[in-house]
């Protein structure tokens, strides 16, 4: 049974770690603002889920998988907000979208500012 | 000798010097607290570093462990930090109104206004 | 392992200080505060300090960085200037004050080693009496709030002066020439309606985490001074995203200004308690018969005066900054 | 497998120290602040399975609520500063 759980635990920290790793060399190599907040806030939320469910899995008292999972919950919560939060604040800044070398300003859909 | 045993000393010598040089070299009164406050952390770090005992757990008395590491700097700096922001504040709201009277944080600018005077 | 987070946390920290050096933006320079607060936190952590790494989790990436920006924000960011001559002068002093430094660490005790003087002196009755003379697992918390209790007293009351320092600095909302409410209703161009929601579920989990943290201070990491911090940082949340005037009506300024006072007052009556009964200031024995009950009731009290004490002057810093932010911007 | 996630969790931690040097604007910065806290939490979180001390766990906790708390705060000075500039040019 714990060899069972120790393979799954180590699976998930292993995925949890991959999709931190594109997630980051994303959010370094992007050109513009809104890539790389993509990049970031879309893989940071599953990574989460997945390093704190793998540390879940290998705990042997009740306590520290309940703090785990109340971190999970507050992240889950917090993390996507953050992102809204800063992509909105960088549009009303005045940040729009770039083109793939990050010269020049993408053209918006009629009707945008 | 084991030059990895010195290694945390150094990072806080780096540090404090590192902190040191803003403090004397930015004339920007804002900059300036935020080098005193890499001071204070370097020597946060050092009282930290000369706690730990290795192999030592946190000073939290649990059955069946023995060594612990050192809660005296432990208190000495958790009190420390919090003066440290509440002395920060101080200053910061000292530079507030520096820049309400001289119009400007630089301290270039202010010491050329005081001998315009 | 350990050696390995341990060198690459420190490296981390040089770099972040470094960056701090060469950076001239002062937004820019707060968000790296910001980082070397997480870092130095992180840092805390694997040197065993968990109080510490709590209390600088709280301060160093939250309240310092914040009252940085408000500053910052109030004075106008202050343009950097263009870079000027290389401060030779600094840079040589500073040079040689960190070689001579470096020097005088070799004569320092290798790092963790367990026979160090700074081991061999009080430290060791701490850690073997605390138990039985004190009763909680926490020995910083009995070593803060009984064995130094005094020390701590000390420490509060720069606390406390430090925040009637502020107030005489700057003035407050509702104080005399401070700003005039000027959120009237629909005055955002935009509402933070989903920053608002969620943020209305998060803050009650703060202050609820906020006391366990102070009345779990003496079984785990934490106390009145972490308590306080993230207690004061649930109604900074809540004033960012509301206004200075509603966090106003909400908290009052005038009754966080008497608690900062009260938390103190808490602390030094208890003090004087033991006092009255002809025992030595802060002796705790006086509250009940068992000794290591009465150690138990008077650490609370105590821990009790230094979370109000902090919660309240760090909530005053704040609305004397957001006020001054307003009144630059007004 | 823990080993390799604490490396990871650092590597990730070293890349967002890169942005939040080199920016180009604001908004990087506060960005790169705000993955350096999600980090942290996994850091001392996982740290606190290798090094076997559960204690370790409250404090990913209260980082998890600082971070959320200073993000918001960042984005919501720098906003209300670009918001009433704007409408100081506008009047």
């Amino acid at each position: 049974m714990s060899a069972v759980l120790a393979i799954l635990s180590g699976a998930c920290l292993l995925l949890g770690s991959f999709l931190l790793l594109t997630g980051a060399l994303g959010f370094l190599r992007f050109a513009d603002f809104y890539a790389r907040l993509h990049a970031c806030g879309v893989t940071e939320t599953l990574a989460t889920a997945l390093i704190i469910l793998g540390l879940m899995l290998l705990s042997d008292s009740y306590l520290p998988p309940f703090k785990l999972l109340l971190i999970l919950l507050f992240v889950l919560f917090s993390s996507p907000t953050a992102s809204h939060a800063l992509a909105k604040a960088a549009w009303n800044a005045g940040v729009r979208p770039r083109d793939n070398q990050g010269k020049r300003d993408l053209p918006l859909p009629a009707g945008e500012r | 000798m084991d030059v990895l045993s010195y290694f945390n000393y150094w990072v806080v010598v780096v540090l404090m010097m590192l902190g040191f040089f803003i403090v004397i070299a930015r004339a920007n009164l804002v900059k300036k607290l935020i080098g005193l406050n890499i001071f204070q952390t370097s020597v946060f770090i050092l009282y930290i570093s000369t706690g730990k005992v290795a192999g030592g757990a946190a000073p939290i008395l649990t059955e069946g462990v023995t060594l612990y590491s050192n809660p005296l700097p432990h208190v000495l700096i958790l009190t420390a930090i919090v003066v440290g922001i509440a002395t920060t504040s101080v200053g910061l709201a000292l530079v507030i109104r520096i820049h309400a009277a001289y119009g400007s944080v630089n301290q270039n600018d202010i010491l050329q206004q005081d001998q315009q005077c | 392992m350990e050696l390995l987070v341990n060198s690459v946390l420190l490296m981390l920290l040089v770099a972040t200080a470094g960056a701090l050096v060469v950076v001239r933006g002062l937004l820019a320079s707060t968000m790296l505060t910001s980082v070397y607060g997480l870092l130095s936190a992180s840092f805390f952590v694997t040197m065993d300090a968990v109080d510490v790494a709590f209390t600088e989790a709280a301060v160093g990436a939250g309240v310092s960085p914040l009252l940085l920006l408000l500053t910052v924000a109030a004075i106008g960011r202050g343009e950097p200037r263009a870079a000027g001559a290389l401060p030779i002068l600094a840079i040589v002093l500073v040079t040689i004050t960190g070689a001579l430094l470096i020097i005088g660490t070799l004569d320092m005790p290798p790092f963790g080693s367990a026979d160090a003087p700074a081991h061999t002196h009080v430290a060791p009755r701490y850690l073997q009496l605390s138990g039985e003379e004190i009763g909680i697992p926490n020995v910083v918390t009995s070593v803060l709030a009984s064995y130094r209790a005094f020390d701590t007293l000390g420490e509060v009351l720069v606390i406390f002066t430090a925040g009637v320092a502020v107030l005489l600095i700057l003035a407050t909302p509702g104080q005399r020439g401070s700003a005039r409410p000027r959120y009237t209703p629909g005055s955002h161009s935009e509402p933070h309606t989903i920053l608002q929601v969620v943020s209305k579920i998060l803050i009650p989990f703060i202050l609820l985490f906020a006391l366990y943290v102070q009345f779990h201070g003496e079984y785990g990491p934490g106390g009145g001074f972490q308590a306080g911090v993230i207690f004061a940082s649930g109604i900074i949340l809540y004033g960012l995203l509301y206004g200075l005037p509603t966090v106003c009506r909400v908290v009052r300024p005038a009754v966080v200004e008497t608690l900062a006072a009260v938390g103190v007052l808490l602390y030094g009556t208890t003090g004087l308690l033991a006092m009255l009964d002809g025992r030595p200031f802060l002796d705790y024995s006086v509250f009940a018969a068992n000794p290591v009950l009465g150690q138990h009731i008077g650490i609370l009290l105590v821990e009790l005066g230094v979370g109000i004490t902090v919660a309240s002057v760090i909530t005053v810093i704040y609305y004397a900054f957001a006020n001054q932010f307003e009144m630059a911007e007004g | 497998m823990l080993a390799l996630t604490v490396i990871t969790l650092l590597l990730v931690m070293a890349v967002a120290l890169v942005r939040a040097f080199a920016g180009p604007n604001v908004f990087d910065r506060v960005m790169a602040a705000n993955l350096f806290g999600t980090k942290t939490v996994l850091l001392i979180a996982a740290i606190s399975y290798l090094y076997g001390s559960p204690e370790f766990l409250d404090i990913a906790l209260v980082y998890a609520l600082i971070n959320y708390i200073s993000v918001i705060g960042v984005l919501r000075v720098t906003e209300l500063r670009n918001e009433q500039r704007g409408t100081k040019e506008g009047a």
